[in-house]
């Protein structure tokens, strides 16, 4: 525990998550959770452990291997008045519950005329890089960002986690809270006390001035791991955390990009019409005249993840794609640190 | 295994059946022997879904109404049963076939209409539509165009109210209603079995009206006999004649009742029939002639004041009357949608959110997307 | 029918598809179809009118409401060999049956290392307008469009319809066949005999020097509308067809942008995350510096589509947005015609 | 309704019955009496896939395998049984529990083993791993990850059979494996029913091992009988001793028998136990010692080998001889893995479409998309 632990405590993301949801559960008793083995399995990837013990079967609830089921059954409890937190085991099972996501919680309010809202969070995991193959390593948030009448987040720190996912609880619209496989162990300074984030706003997490990354959730720690590595070589790259994919913060990725006139999106999912794609347009709609070159895009190669690690690895983006993508568009724009 | 009763599926049955006063009725509370001002009353809430949906179709080629129309014609009976076992603190869910469940849930006449005609004084501001009734005081929690879709919310529903107090015979209750064809779909099984397990107050009613769009029950349904798909499980499952309203009340009342106090899900199938296409705009060339003379004799409308009139409950001009009174109702439904005001292009991101946030789009078509400051 | 009838027929988009799937079904007696009402009810939208008394029922199976399931079964039936049409009433149902076809359809050749191809076709109408309200009216071909081992194609002309419905159906891979409620009724030259598009090939369906816009399925037939109008008030507008959104064809989008200069997507989405966003994250790339002016794109208000008429038509884009649009961009670019 | 009958379901009884030769075996074709020399080999299959399961754990913690890697262990003699049943040209569909089913259809131990290397020799060529198992040539259509994913391809495989060729003994018929977790999902229930309204030869195998994940049947599924579950579909249901490799091929063959000659599909469930977590990676600390330990008591393995020895089938030396014969046969699968060759970055697209078009993206991370002539 950090020396000065009622300010900030250096906690996993996992850790944050855990913390995040005990704290709502403790404030607001209509918070209930609702998963496969988030009880006595303490969750897949053990994001409620303990929480069963803490608050009891009913309040904390293993479900059935039926995604269409209990999401939807969140929503009609969401209706009635509960909070339920839902966890997804990974993201690649949200296809079996797509239907209620999409055409339930996301129109019940508007298409009802606003006469009910459905506060509802789901959690789930996506990422590849631990060889699970092609159905169970996909990043399909932009998906899922398309969609009105959702709000969808993905936090990359353990701050954000927990401000985004408190946030996301209060909330009474249907948020979808995106985590990732390869951030949970991932550690970081988190602030004392329950002060939510506002959905809907990118981060600058690193300034400069030469050229902006922006990415969200696994991503953006490569983004800000290769920002800190360029600048020990004088290169002054700026990070962009979208945080909010749906809404979107576009006026901060734009002010950004007009300071610094070079773009780079780094991605998880695939290039084709990837988050990538809409990061893109927006600079060609809000920054075109600043921009000293085309905006790059480094994202994963369109292929059914394959489970073999040299594959796997090669499909995916890393800090060596980005830093290759970095130089090539400084030097297409003749730059000199 | 499965606690399942047949009643009389067979047509002719069904007919004669809405003939014969209700029985043992002292056994489950709520199915009071029926009145004969009570059956008057059902008679007229009969004529009101009748009417309604009559003028709903002729709404519809006047293109006053459009998208996807519904109606609930020949299943009056089914209606205006299952909603007067409902109470008014039980919650409903039900398929985009819901006109009639909407106004048997005391919601007004005019806003039903209005919410056809697209108008903004409609149940659900005209964003819904014919598929789409929906009114949070009356607890009727919408009507579902996707098929299946609205199971599992109906599921969670009666899973809130667990949290909300015990069992008991004040308790509240949620019943989810859908067609026969429904029952082949994912959310139907996922849903009955987290019911089960969870033990929740809910009752599933199957409103078998032997067909999903043009294909027969038999040939979509491995077990056509739908109540007993209720033992996969340990659901109890109960047949009953959809076109006996008190045989409806009776079945309904009694699911309900277990589910109030041993928080018991029952399926209860209704066996009915649909007297027109599917929608307004099908013209059902795929029937047989044969099957829709069964259905017009099985019309439980008719049945009921023949009945009304054969035991001098009514006489011709009472039932006139009730006829007239119900045609003013709805013709004044249809002058207050018409007189009512159409959205405007400026209510558009109205309802996008509950929660607002910041940076949510609100661009029309071709306006540019970014504002910087 | 025509004059010259063995050239070119008059025929609706309809009956172009009709025509296709009876010309394979006569070729290949492995091709079958499958959904819901395609038989004795002749089809929601009457697209297989007179196939099951031509075929008989096994070859033209109606199936219970079970999208999942048959959509699946016509996975196993291609894995065996058989070339199964699917048809699924409206895109919108297709969320139920997502998994089978993302998870399973998508990935089984490349998961399953090149052993077993999936030849399938899963048909379906998208689309708002006909007041179908929230649930009923999406164009979601963004998500389809996005996963690689699927094939997506969205024909605009009875033509197209006919000769892509013939290439999908000879096609090994599973290809999503994008259909739209408002083309149904729609008119086009259909050319004799049997001859197949090549998926994957985008097409400039209008000449023009001044301005491009791209587009598909419906919105191409606005774009070549208001095409037609503005060049009698002399404006070159080169409309795009893409025909097919996986796999896109870059080069041809962004050749016809570097002669004009200027471009437009019209498309009938949302627009954060849309087909529109690549689009332009495409022209970003290929033809940044031809570009006078970014990109535009023309897509729907982001709202669950509303019932009501006066908001639905506001939502959705138009020839009249279109046009606008067009004329803001010469605008801005300072444009003498 | 139910054509279902309950094998010994008890832990004891089922490794009793493991000791009792097979009987009623003239009844049905395929499920004859069980010779000496065959239950030898059985016990032969039986310790392959043990040796197999505890060589790829180990071989996990050396981080040979990565990912997800679920074993068999503990479900022996019903992957013995089942596949003993199935012929060379029946076709097999499986979850992600599939090793032991890919040896079992004679698929090379060297090859599976390589597939959870990731090496280009792997049975899937790297590309799948444990979860993924397929032989087009040995119609092992499968291992799924998606739970309930592979029932509907199944089915259409059925489907697709019946296009074919003609019911009757030597027709083609397609199993289809699932864990007991698995029939709460609803694609079990939407192919089930296809699979009745359609008749199709499909016979659906659901290995019982009492916990999907740490979840038990009881908390699962509102029908905790699993077999029963045919009946919402008319589909008969079977329940039959996972550790009885007997007893296991007597019902498969019978099933599948049925599903040839008369296309009619069935339902097997296997009583059956995991001996260990449901992965590689799981302690299973949710389970009790006294579960556990039931579990054990009920190894299939050793209770056959125990068996064959008291019976005078083999000796003790005999039987280590089978075990040193297998140990051998897993160390040269391994051997094999170990010097296979690892697949190179420039075979990423290899297996990108079956059916090559233009334009296909095959942009590596960072690489420039638009390639212009
Ligand atoms: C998931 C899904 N698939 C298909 C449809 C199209 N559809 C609308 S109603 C219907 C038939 C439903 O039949 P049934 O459940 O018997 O109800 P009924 O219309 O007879 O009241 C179908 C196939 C849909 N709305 N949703
Ligand atoms: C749709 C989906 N949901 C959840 C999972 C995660 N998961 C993998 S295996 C499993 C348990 C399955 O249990 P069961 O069907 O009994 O099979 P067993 O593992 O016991 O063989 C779960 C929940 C998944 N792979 N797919
Ligand atoms: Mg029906
Ligand atoms: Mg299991």
């Amino acid at each position: 525990m950090s020396a000065d632990a009622d300010k900030t405590t250096l906690v996993t993301y996992r850790q944050a998550l855990n913390d995040a949801i005990r704290s709502e559960m403790n404030r607001d008793e209509k918070v209930i959770l609702l998963g496969e083995e988030i009880g006595i399995f303490e969750g897949s990837y053990k994001i409620t452990a303990g929480l069963l013990k803490e608050f009891g079967p009913e309040r904390v609830r293993d479900t059935p291997i039926a995604e269409e089921g209990f999401v939807g059954a969140a929503i009609g409890a969401a209706m009635l008045g509960m909070r339920p937190v839902v966890e997804i085991m990974t993201l690649n099972f949200s296809l079996i519950a797509i239907d209620q996501i999409v055409n339930h919680a996301a129109k019940i309010y508007g298409m009802f005329g606003g006469q009910q809202s459905v506060p509802m969070v789901i959690r789930m995991p996506g990422g590849g890089g631990q060889q699970l193959a092609a159905t169970h390593s996909q990043n399909l948030e932009v998906w899922y960002a398309h969609v009105p009448g959702l709000k969808v987040v993905a936090p990359s720190t353990p701050a954000d986690a927990k401000a985004l996912l408190l946030a996301a609880i209060r909330d009474d619209d249907p948020v979808i809270f995106l985590e990732n496989l390869a951030l949970y162990n991932t550690k970081g300074e988190v602030p004392a006390g329950d002060e939510p984030a506002e959905i809907g706003r990118a981060a600058v997490v690193k300034d400069g001035t030469d050229l902006t990354v922006i990415s969200y959730s696994r991503a953006t720690t490569i983004a800000v791991e290769v920002a800190r590595q360029m600048a020990e070589e004088g290169i002054s790259v700026e990070v962009v955390d979208l945080r909010s994919l749906r809404p979107l913060d576009r006026s901060t990725i734009c002010a950004s990009v007009r300071k610094t006139g070079r773009a780079v999106v780094l991605e998880d999912d695939w290039l084709s019409y990837g988050i990538g794609a809409e990061i893109s347009a927006t600079l060609m709609e809000g920054a075109f005249d600043y921009l000293d070159a085309p905006v790059r895009r480094v994202a994963a190669a369109e292929v059914p993840l394959p489970y073999a690690k040299p594959l796997e690895r090669r499909a995916l983006p890393d800090a060596g794609d980005l830093r290759r993508v970095i130089l090539e568009l400084l030097d297409d724009t003749s730059f000199e640190s | 295994m499965n606690e399942s009763r047949t009643a009389k599926a067979s047509p002719r049955a069904a007919t004669k059946a809405a003939r014969q006063p209700a029985k043992g009725s002292a056994a489950t509370p709520g199915a009071e022997a029926a009145e004969p001002g009570q059956l008057v009353e059902f008679y007229r809430r009969m004529v009101l879904i009748r009417k309604f949906e009559l003028t709903a179709d002729q709404m519809y080629k006047r293109a006053k109404i459009g998208g996807y129309c519904h109606l609930n014609l020949g299943e009056e009976a089914s209606v205006v049963g299952l909603m007067d076992a409902l109470r008014p603190t039980d919650y409903l869910f039900t398929n985009y076939r819901d006109h009639g469940y909407a106004l048997m849930r005391g919601m007004d006449t005019g806003k039903v209409m209005a919410e056809l005609f697209g108008k903004t004084t409609g149940v659900s501001k005209g964003r819904g539509g014919s598929m789409h009734m929906f009114d949070t005081e009356k607890r009727m929690l919408g009507g579902y165009g996707i098929v299946g879709g609205q199971i599992p919310p109906a599921t969670g529903a009666a899973l809130a109210l667990t949290y909300r107090g015990a069992a008991g015979p004040d308790a509240e209750a949620v019943m989810c209603q859908m067609g026969d064809g429904t029952t082949n779909i994912g959310a139907f099984h996922e849903s009955l079995n987290l019911a089960a397990v969870w033990s929740l107050p809910i009752v599933y009613v199957v409103i078998n009206n032997r067909l999903g769009m043009g294909t027969t029950v038999e040939k979509a349904a491995g077990e056509p006999e739908l109540y007993k798909r209720g033992s996969s499980y340990r659901i109890p499952g109960v047949r009953a004649d959809g076109g006996d309203v008190l045989a409806v009340r009776e079945a309904a009342t009694e699911a309900l009742d277990q589910a109030r106090t041993q928080r018991q899900p029952a399926l209860l199938e209704l066996m009915s029939y649909r007297l027109r296409g599917h929608s307004v705009v099908d013209p059902a060339r795929y029937r047989s002639a044969a099957d829709l003379e069964t259905a017009q004799e099985a019309d439980p409308v008719p049945a009921l004041r023949a009945q009304l009139i054969a035991d001098g409950t009514l006489d011709e001009k009472q039932a006139a009357a009730i006829e007239t009174q119900v045609e003013d109702q709805v013709a004044a439904a249809v002058a207050f949608a018409d007189a009512s005001p159409d959205s405007t292009p400026d209510q558009l991101f109205d309802y996008a959110y509950a929660t607002p946030v910041p940076n949510a789009p609100t661009a029309l078509p071709g306006e540019r997307m970014v504002v910087l400051p």
